[in-house]
């Protein structure tokens, strides 16, 4: 039975592997005109953030096809991106408050896609509450789904808050480099390059996630053979004359 | 089984209905709170009549949000389980059951919202141009608020720690209800176009409506 | 009305088939390796002590708790997939607390009842009148004594044809004349080709009545 | 403790004195002329069909409904004076619906009416284990099944010595080992000098530990 | 009595607190969504920091007020009839009860007001000039929303005082806790008397407490 379980050790290579790749690229590529080497957290805090919509669409797409085919195995794709998303998510919200405070004097404001992304933070971190609630592979797979599907809403919302915003109040702050900044080819590779190395990142943590689901299936399918006495027995018959 | 569906959904609503008018609580606890929360705001950070006039709007739409939520959600999660328990019996359709229940909830928010809504143009000097989308605005954020807690509520059924979630849910989805609702009214006193908002709040309550009805047998799961 | 007949595809089949089924709730194992079958016409009666999972059993047949272990189908549906949901309008439960509504008079209940299962809604009144309620009709629900509210549920039962009966202790809280409804009612759902499964603590009363008895003892039937 | 001991002034006294006693609720009458006399040591058997109002019975003895025409005394205390509330201590009841809460296990439950009772809670653990539900006094209530949660009650009733014991069909939901609790702690509270009321359909049962029965009979006692 | 009288309090705070820890909904839902309320606000009214800091604290008041009186009332009225039947009989005085139930609302109120209290200090960089005046502030609003609450839900349950009571009641009571709270902010950041408001705080603690006190035995007449 455990044998089943195929442990994996490639993951954790390819993770260094494109992770130095990644670094070393952001290093050498060129400190930006306005901002000098911040710019350099873009290449984490913005691959950090796309890799977070990835992931929640996963999840998206794994709870509409848990709800489908009332296979299992959809189930444990979304969960373990909804985590590895949060992770991602944490990142680029942590990333973007240590760069809000140099360039923008505080290290959080009330600008829509902030206040989205946070949002977005929680509303994962609530899902993964969601599946701690019950133990039942059944009822925590298609509660969870559901809101595996809301919670894709988010998505768009972070992505388009940028520009209701604008349309709404005065725009967040008068740096924001998007533009012209990436007009530096090294500038652009590194990008790209972080980019694919998170992607890559993902995909490792996943299989490794995955694989850690299948061991905890496999410790409770033991755990819940273990012959144990039913909940009627710990009733007995009255002792009178006690007490 | 499309007949007996509304058939159904019907029978939900009048049930709905009925109970809260026998038991009440909607009409003497909430609908008196959220007009006293309108009451003390300007107690509370004094009495500048331009100052209430700016928020005044906001201050309406995020009280509507906050008791809409709550209500719905309480309203919705007040069932035994031996009243679950028969009504499912009596095959009742879970999508049905959504349905009905998020559409009484609809119509307690309403009158919540019209009650409130007299209590903020009085207080405020609120004004009511355009008062046929407002009105729109009023029945979209009614609905999209119904449906918010029902889902809300048939998600964390039973699991009492799933309660920590309900906020979590809610707030997220209500956000762009909120903003929708808020910007429609500065749009129409600025006079520029509503119309993206409108769509967004419409997007909102058909996405949630599709997502509630789709899902509501597997969220029986228990 | 739209509904399929009550007992048009079960002659031949057992009713209810469950084979080495468990039930957990939570990480607590309730019911393990429990093996059952009744057919059509059968009356099974349903024993054990305190705590022994007797209702659970109902509540499993019920198609309301799904098996952890093991297989099961009721009125030819698989417990585990979503079929279940088909055939609970069939399945009449009358558990320890009733499933009504208490702000609801008893004929609403039934009326709410009636359109939910697809019932015409004049049966209401026959029902109350068959249990000896015509003249309580008016009474809140929340009002009505507790072998009121226990007789309400036998009415909901008269009028809604059912396959498949389960009663957990149905003689508790009904008077003498109320007691011989019950056994007529039981009686009659066997002669029409339906099964009743009747919990008691009472054994010679259902033995008096139930064509076998089964046993629950540490979690399975003996 | 503090409390004054159970059965001290109660000798030669008839516990229970009821003279011509009405009850209404809201505009219903429900009781009418009611004239009953409970001496120390005696078990009553009260019948009556369903509805016919036992249970307010009871609830008038517990002092827990105040006559809107007509005199009683219970323990001593006039119904309709304030007094009743200091004898309410002394008054044991066991109602159709377990009047514990679900949120807390059966050992919580009992120690928190032991703390009000002002009875030492170290009394806790022996009486759930008198009722046998030693092994489950960490569950939950609301998990509890029906019959274990009759139990935890006369567990209550165990550890408090009350002089006055009011039982509403306090058969039904217990299983055959237990059902002699409930006949052990009648026989036991008449020995002491207390006295017990029990309601019950079941007329052979309670005939055979009654002293004496009544029938409630449109609203009156015969 | 006196001794008697703390210690069935004690066991009341200590029950409630029991059973909100196990059920968790006031926890989990009433605190998040306070927090998010604040977070609301500024997407609804605008994000201008100056405003935002003006408005601040007035806000935080008004959502302590709002939230505060409903989860009291929830809370309190959180028992059924069973329920409060078997409290009566355990002998609990009702303005023990009273007293319990007050005392176990101001505590999670308290702890309301703190995480709500740290989101609006975060949010609106609120100063916190005279901390100690603040906390005495925290806690007489806590007891006051607490007593105001208990005394609605008391209210709403008793059958002798009509629901249509409560608005009345909580809109003059809670008006003078807002703006104590909100004018003892002000007067320590303008440097100016508390006092007067502090006491005006403390009048209404006072009164209610003895309404309260004084009302329970009466509301509990049925
Ligand atoms: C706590 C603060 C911040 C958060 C939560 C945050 C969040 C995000 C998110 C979610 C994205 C992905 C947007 C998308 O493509 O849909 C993003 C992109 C980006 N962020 Fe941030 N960010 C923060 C601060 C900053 C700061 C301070 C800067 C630079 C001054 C910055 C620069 C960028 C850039 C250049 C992009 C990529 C361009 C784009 O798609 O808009 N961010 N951020
Ligand atoms: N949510 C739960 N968590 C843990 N145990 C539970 C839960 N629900 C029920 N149980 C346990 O399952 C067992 C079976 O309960 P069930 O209500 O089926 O018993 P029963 O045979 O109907 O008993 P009774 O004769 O008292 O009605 C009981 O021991 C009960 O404590
Ligand atoms: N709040 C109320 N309003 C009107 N009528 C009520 C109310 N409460 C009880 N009744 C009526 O009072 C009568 C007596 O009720 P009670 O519960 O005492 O009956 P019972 O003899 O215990 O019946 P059962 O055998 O069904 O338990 C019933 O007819 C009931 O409908
Ligand atoms: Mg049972
Ligand atoms: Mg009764």
């Amino acid at each position: 039975m455990q044998s089943q379980v195929r442990i994996r050790r490639w993951p954790w290579v390819a993770i260094a592997l494109s992770l130095a790749v990644a670094f070393t690229l952001s290093m050498i590529s060129p400190a930006d005109s306005v901002q000098g080497d911040l710019v350099r957290i873009m290449y984490v805090h913005v691959p950090a953030a796309w890799l977070a919509y990835t992931a929640f669409f996963v999840t998206f797409v794994g709870s509409v096809a848990y709800l489908v085919t009332k296979n299992l195995r959809w189930d444990r794709i979304a969960a373990a991106s909804a985590e590895i998303g949060v992770y991602f998510t944490g990142l680029a919200l942590s990333l973007g408050m240590i760069w809000a405070k140099p360039t923008w004097g505080v290290w959080w404001t009330w600008d829509a896609r902030l206040t989205f992304t946070f949002i977005m933070f929680f509303v994962y971190l609530g899902y993964l509450a969601l599946r701690r609630t019950t133990d039942d592979p059944i009822a925590r797979a298609s509660r969870s789904s559901v809101l595996g599907i809301l919670g894709a809403i988010q998505i768009p919302l972070v992505h388009f808050s940028v520009l209701w915003w604008r349309t709404l109040h005065q725009p967040p702050s008068l740096i924001r480099p998007d533009g012209p900044a990436i007009q530096d080819s090294l500038m652009l590779a590194a990008l790209i390059v972080g980019v694919l190395a998170f992607t890559i990142v993902y995909v490792a943590l996943m299989v490794k996630r995955i694989e850690l689901i299948h061991l905890e299936e496999k410790r409770l399918a033991v755990e819940q053979s273990i012959r144990r006495p039913v909940a009627g027995e710990a009733v007995t018959a009255p002792e009178l004359g006690a007490s | 089984m499309t007949t007996g569906f509304w058939h159904q959904v019907r029978a939900v609503i009048d049930r709905d209905l009925l109970r809260e008018r026998r038991q009440g609580d909607m009409l003497w606890i909430t609908i008196p709170f959220g007009a006293i929360a309108l009451l003390l705001i300007p107690l509370a950070i004094g009495t500048d009549a331009v100052l209430l006039r700016e928020i005044g709007p906001g201050m309406y739409w995020v009280i509507v949000m906050l008791f809409g939520v709550l209500v719905a959600v309480s309203r919705a999660s007040r069932e035994t389980l031996p009243q679950q328990d028969a009504s499912a019996l009596l095959g009742l359709d879970p999508a049905a059951g959504f349905v009905g229940r998020t559409a009484s909830s609809a119509v307690f928010l309403l009158i919540f919202e019209v009650v409130v809504g007299v209590v903020a143009v009085g207080l405020y000097d609120i004004s009511l141009i355009g008062i046929g989308w407002l009105v729109t605005t009023m029945l979209l954020v009614a609905i999209g608020l119904a449906l918010l807690g029902t889902l809300t509520a048939a998600i964390v059924n039973s699991s009492t720690a799933g309660a920590a979630l309900v906020p979590l849910l809610v707030a997220p989805l209500s956000v762009p209800l909120l903003l929708g609702a808020t910007q429609t009214y500065d749009g129409l006193q600025g006079g520029y176009s509503i119309l993206s908002w409108v769509l967004l709040m419409v997007a909102v309550v058909l996405v949630v409506s599709i997502i509630g009805v789709l899902t509501a047998r597997p969220l029986q799961e228990t | 009305m739209t509904q399929p007949d009550a007992t048009e595809d079960t002659t031949g089949v057992p009713l209810v088939v469950l084979e080495g089924v468990g039930v957990r709730i939570g990480s607590t194992q309730i019911l393990r390796d429990v093996t059952l079958e009744i057919d059509a016409g059968e009356v099974v009666g349903l024993f054990g002590a305190n705590g022994a999972g007797k209702t659970t059993v109902l509540r499993l047949i019920a198609t309301l708790i799904r098996p952890a272990q093991g297989f099961g189908t009721v009125l030819g549906a698989d417990l585990s997939s979503s079929e279940r949901y088909d055939v609970r309008r069939r399945i009449g439960m009358i558990g320890h607390v009733p499933g009504i509504f208490p702000e609801l008079t008893l004929a609403e209940n039934l009326r709410y009842a009636a359109r939910v299962a697809g019932v015409p809604t004049d049966r209401v009144g026959g029902a109350l009148a068959a249990v000896g309620l015509g003249g309580a009709a008016d009474r809140t629900a929340g009002a009505a004594s507790h072998g009121m509210q226990r007789r309400t549920e036998f009415a909901r039962e008269l009028m809604i044809d059912r396959s498949l009966l389960l009663l957990d202790e149905p003689h508790s809280a009904l008077d003498r004349d109320a007691v011989d409804l019950v056994e007529g009612l039981i009686e009659r759902k066997a002669a029409e080709g339906g099964a009743v499964v009747v919990v008691s603590h009472d054994r010679d009363r259902v033995r008096a009545i139930a064509h076998r008895t089964v046993d629950l003892i540490g979690g399975t039937l003996v």
